[in-house]
């Protein structure tokens, strides 16, 4: 993991450090494992769903699941309550929050029981509340959910709600303008406020060196008085690691923390695109040997923690929880039109 | 009941409202020890604090999106914008995101904002300070928009925007701060959103308008009232949803309708208006629908005369009204 | 003549115009290497090569900022937006700047700068991928505003808008893209902006529309023809400047008319087009002006059953028609 | 004058200063002076027209005058043209462009004669248009004019014209989402553009604190991959050689770069403003003792470069000069309206 040259964060490390080896027992890293499986699993088959049909559009987050469930996993740890304002590509995301492979396939098949729009909304768009954990996502609109994971944070404040927010957004997101003043505000205001950049080097087909004249957008975290840190987003347990930190601070009250997680997007942009327009073979070959499952898998190998027989196991759960889910979700009805005006405006 | 300034009503409203809900804050440039550019939030910041009355660095889009965000949190910003020009960049966070927010999740979130924006012409502010973008917003389902024209009415209703669940763009005519004056009841009171009300009986034409303009409606209706033709004026005070019965019992009863707005004619408020009624009254129409409105250039001009020429004013809408009832 | 697709002719008008005149470029979101998300450039960074076929950061505002920029200083560009719905945060630079350049300087400077703007619903799009924003710009003097329907139209527009000396906003319907094919002449043309065409000639009703509806209108015609009621079809092309002639002129005609967009009713183009009819072909009007639109709801949902609900179509269209015939 | 971390700017210093000895003689010094005294009568004789509502509203560049003449004085000097994209705080900028007090006045009045906009625009708003030279500020919407800059030099380079292009802006603006956007852009493709941010601390009535977590906004400049430096832009001289220096290394095609001149708003935002109600009179004070003209005299008379006397000459002159101008702007008709509907479209 590379830090950008803001060091505010590095003071903490050891103590993170410390931390993440009380927590992540062989059992716990297992766990993650075997979901980080499930989700491979449930892409894949969404991926299919959408070949077949009956899917109409799909951002897969492979390559980015790292990222995105040791960020929820780590957040969910160190705060006393979250609110999440994600990016389109969080099948992961929303997964680590809580959500069940069957609510997601009836989200990405636009079913009545779409939970978080009831089938109004692209896959996962919408809003999945909990007590606990909110899950917000109003709309498809590139880094529009910097203000308002922000202007939410400002609300928890202002309302003594010890909540942190935390908000996910792609390299591409970066060149916003919205980027930049919800970076600005919550800087000024010190709001906790977590931002996770999921670099993965590319805006569709755009590459980052078409979209910064620098090599580590982190860097311009130090411009808005937070620090901003570099992790391998493909290392799950160090994606834990500097979010958890940055968690902690927030909590703390020190304010906001700008994570740049590099990232690989192993499939194209979404289903409706073709990357061999301008991907080598030899690129995707390249991002493969970063996928982060199999990192995490030769990890827990290594470490011993990890055998071939739980890894079949791990699969073979995930392949009939992804069935069961698939065929729930194919039988589910579509919305039906009663409700259609419904919630233009409160209703009196 | 006091006389009052339009500027005064809007500032008590927020005084009113903040003093009722602790969850209602301002945000916006130069809103704190300023008290906003026309002095609508003057004193606020000494009796609500820096909490409440924030002090927004330089960037709509941000202020728009940041109210949004607390508005889903719970809170009831009252973001402003300093002049309707400066709207532009806020666009998508208030047209793109908060107008669609309670549709896309379902009624599970929802946004109790308001944007207020001082807006319109007649101040010699040029092109980048008399803007009046009120039927960009009244076409966008999901918002309401407020335009109201005296004391009275835009107190009830900023009253009422404030209280209401869904985001609520209300713009306030400059012109109208200081020079609208007109009696405010002493005790408290809410308006409805969506209901016109009119502001002059008459029988002969139907005279609708809003904001500055109602004013110089009434001028032009007593002007008319001298030749024998006595002119109903419709004051709409809210722009969406359009109060679509008022329109139509009004037009019912005199058959003939003037639609009046500073904004420009093509596709403007008058547009609508005038849609309507030639869909659901064609059979009571005893003239055309005409409309008097601002010319179709991009925006006001500086020079005294050049501005002059663009606005509406009674003597324009008193011709138009000869027009309507010669017909 | 060859049979072409919506998204060739576009394509062909952009790699033609930029043959002819090198000061024309293309900037925008994966406009190089991916061709655009709907391959409308595809091939053009290969014959034009990086400095005129320019993948820009995800970032809408300056793309139309900068863009504006460069057509000051002499270039020719067209600016693609990715999808309409993404064009909100491009509006302060289009409505608020480029529309008031030339008049704020007396037409010392102009901007000769295309928008490109992919739009419209029935593609499974959801909220953010099945707008239809062109009444907003619509609105705006000092845009052009076109909306064509055929590949024909779309090719000579296209050619016409980038050589015009003002900004045009150019709207694709997305599902006309491949859809919609027809012949396209093989020798170069180019079709004046702000005429309309009469797609279908017709005597009892006049059908006004534009974009993707046209060819919902022509269906709905034919089922009305056998119904004895012999619908004209008038395509407005360009929705702003409209074609006032050719609308009064085909009312005149008909005493009847029936409006069709897709777009949200309130506010729409319909209504515009309502108010010019009911403002200057009074005297000719046998029927109510009646409208057949998108619903009043914040956006084309997601779902199958609720876009099918959503998107006007021809048995809509054509009930519309009934009712106006029957009146 | 401090610089931010950023040193590539740093590397042609020597260089700078020995081309600013070479090149400021004396005569130039008084005749920037001169100028200056010129400028400072004229902006006071703006508000007086104010206060007598002859003026319908006005933005003083009192403070910021050094900055403004500095920059466009180098600009000029060291560009083989210049298209520059001022703010709306810019009557110093456009006295040092060529526009005469009579032609200011002109506009200020919103007389006929206007040559930027023949009264349709706010005072100097609009464009004018010389072969070496063009000022174009096309609306007051704050950091709008960012893109445009970067949109004209990227049009300058595509057509191979050497124009240099400058924009200049307050602090405010830097928090503008278009600001963000067009610092990026400029990053990435290196264009000739010169960035100056005239930071007086204050966007109207809110202070610096409460626009951004940092003490120098050039600290950004890095994150869009260009230098940023700080200069004392109540100096004109310094300002003419951080400026000189820019505009060099745009020629060469170096890039853009960013300034940011510390300066002081000596007077209420605009005439409309009152600035009493958030600024105290010891700040006012503190900040007159900045006041870029009496720094710039005070050093020329250290110098011996001015005495006395030529400074009362040059203010009796300047006010000769803004008599004469009153009296022609006065005299002179406001528009006709016969031309309002001309340049809505080209006409045909
Ligand atoms: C404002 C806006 N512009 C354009 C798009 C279309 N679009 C969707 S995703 C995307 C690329 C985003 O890239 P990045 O932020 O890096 O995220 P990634 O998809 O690479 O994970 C674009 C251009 C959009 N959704 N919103
Ligand atoms: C987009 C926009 N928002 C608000 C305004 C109103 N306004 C004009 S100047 C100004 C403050 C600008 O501050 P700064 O950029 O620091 O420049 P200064 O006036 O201090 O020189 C504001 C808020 C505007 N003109 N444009
Ligand atoms: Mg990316
Ligand atoms: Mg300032």
């Amino acid at each position: 993991m590379v830090r950008s040259r803001n060091t505010a964060a590095t003071q903490t490390r050891k103590a993170a450090e410390h931390a993440v080896a009380e927590v992540l027992t062989p059992d716990v890293l297992l766990g993650w494992y075997s979901t980080m499986v499930l989700v491979r699993t449930l892409d894949e088959r969404a991926w299919l769903l959408n070949r077949q049909g009956k899917a109409a559009i799909l951002a897969s987050s492979q390559g980015h699941e790292a990222t995105q469930m040791g960020a929820v996993w780590a957040a969910v740890r160190y705060s006393p309550s979250l609110a999440i304002f994600p990016f389109y590509r969080g099948l992961a995301t929303a997964i680590a929050t809580g959500i069940t492979p069957t609510e997601a396939l009836l989200s990405i098949l636009a079913k009545a029981g779409d939970p978080a729009s009831g089938g109004r909304q692209f896959p996962l768009h919408g809003a999945v509340m909990t007590p606990k954990l909110k899950v917000i996502n109003i709309s498809n609109v590139v880094a529009t959910q910097i203000p308002h994971a922000v202007g939410y944070a400002l609300g928890c404040r202002m309302s003594g709600d010890p909540t942190v927010t935390m908000t996910t957004f792609g390299d591409g997101a970066t060149s916003e303008g919205d980027w930049h003043e919800g970076m600005n505000y919550a800087g000024i205001y010190k709001l906790p406020v977590v931002f996770i950049c999921e670099n993965n080097g590319v805006a569709i087909s755009v590459p980052q060196r078409k979209q910064m004249a620098i090599v580590n957008v982190a860097d311009r975290a130090a411009g808005y008085g937070m620090p901003g840190v570099v992790v391998d987003g493909t290392d799950v347990m160090a994606v834990y690691e500097v979010v958890g930190e940055a968690v902690r601070r927030a909590v703390r009250g020190e304010g906001p923390t700008f994570i740049e997680a590099k990232v690989v997007r192993l499939l194209p942009h979404t289903s409706d695109d073709d990357d061999r327009r301008y991907r080598t073979p030899e690129e995707l070959e390249d991002m493969k040997r970063r996928d982060p499952l199999k990192k995490f898998k030769e990890h827990l190998m290594e470490q011993g923690i990890l055998t071939a027989q739980l890894d079949e196991q791990a699969h073979k759960e995930a392949k009939e929880h992804v069935d069961r889910a698939t065929e729930a979700a194919e039988a589910a009805p579509f919305p039906d039109t009663g409700d259609f005006y419904d919630h233009v405006y409160a209703s009196e | 009941m006091a006389v009052k300034s339009v500027i005064e009503a809007v500032r008590e409203a927020m005084f009113e409202e903040m003093k009722r809900d602790p969850n209602v804050f301002i945000m916006g440039e130069d809103v704190g020890k300023r008290g906003g550019v026309f002095l609508a939030t003057r004193g606020l910041i000494e009796e609500f604090g820096e909490e409440r009355v924030i002090d927004t660095p330089l960037a709509e889009s941000s202020i728009a999106g940041i109210a949004l965000g607390a508005a889903m949190q719970g809170r009831r910003p009252i973001a402003e914008i300093q002049f309707a020009d400066f709207i532009w960049p806020a666009v998508n966070q208030i047209i793109g995101e908060a107008a669609r927010v309670r549709y896309g999740t379902k009624g599970v979130l929802h946004v109790p904002m308001v944007v207020r924006c001082p807006y319109g012409g007649g101040v010699r502010g040029g092109l980048f300070h008399s803007q009046s973008p009120e039927a960009y917003f009244a076409h966008t389902p999901g918002l309401k928009v407020v335009c109201p024209s005296t004391p009275y009415d835009a107190k009830g209703l900023l009253k009422a925007a404030i209280r209401d669940e869904d985001p609520v763009v209300f713009f306030e005519h400059k012109r109208t701060y200081r020079l609208v004056r007109g009696e405010v009841p002493d005790e408290e009171y809410v308006l409805p959103i969506g209901v016109a009300d009119i502001k002059r009986a008459g029988s002969d034409i139907t005279c609708i308008s809003y904001g500055l303009m109602v004013h110089y409606c009434l001028e032009a209706a007593e002007m008319l009232a001298k030749e024998g033709v006595n002119v109903e004026v419709l004051d709409l005070r809210t722009v969406r949803p359009l109060d679509k019965e008022a329109i139509l019992e009004s037009v019912r009863k005199t058959s003939r309708v003037l639609i009046v707005h500073e904004d420009n004619r093509t596709g403007g408020l008058g547009a609508e208006v005038a849609a309507i009624i030639a869909e659901e009254a064609f059979g009571h129409l005893d003239a055309p629908i005409t409309r008097v409105t601002g010319p179709d250039v991009p925006a006001m001009p500086f020079s005294p005369p050049l501005e002059d020429f663009f606005m509406p004013n009674p003597e324009k809408i008193a011709a138009g009204l000869r027009r309507v009832a010669s017909y």
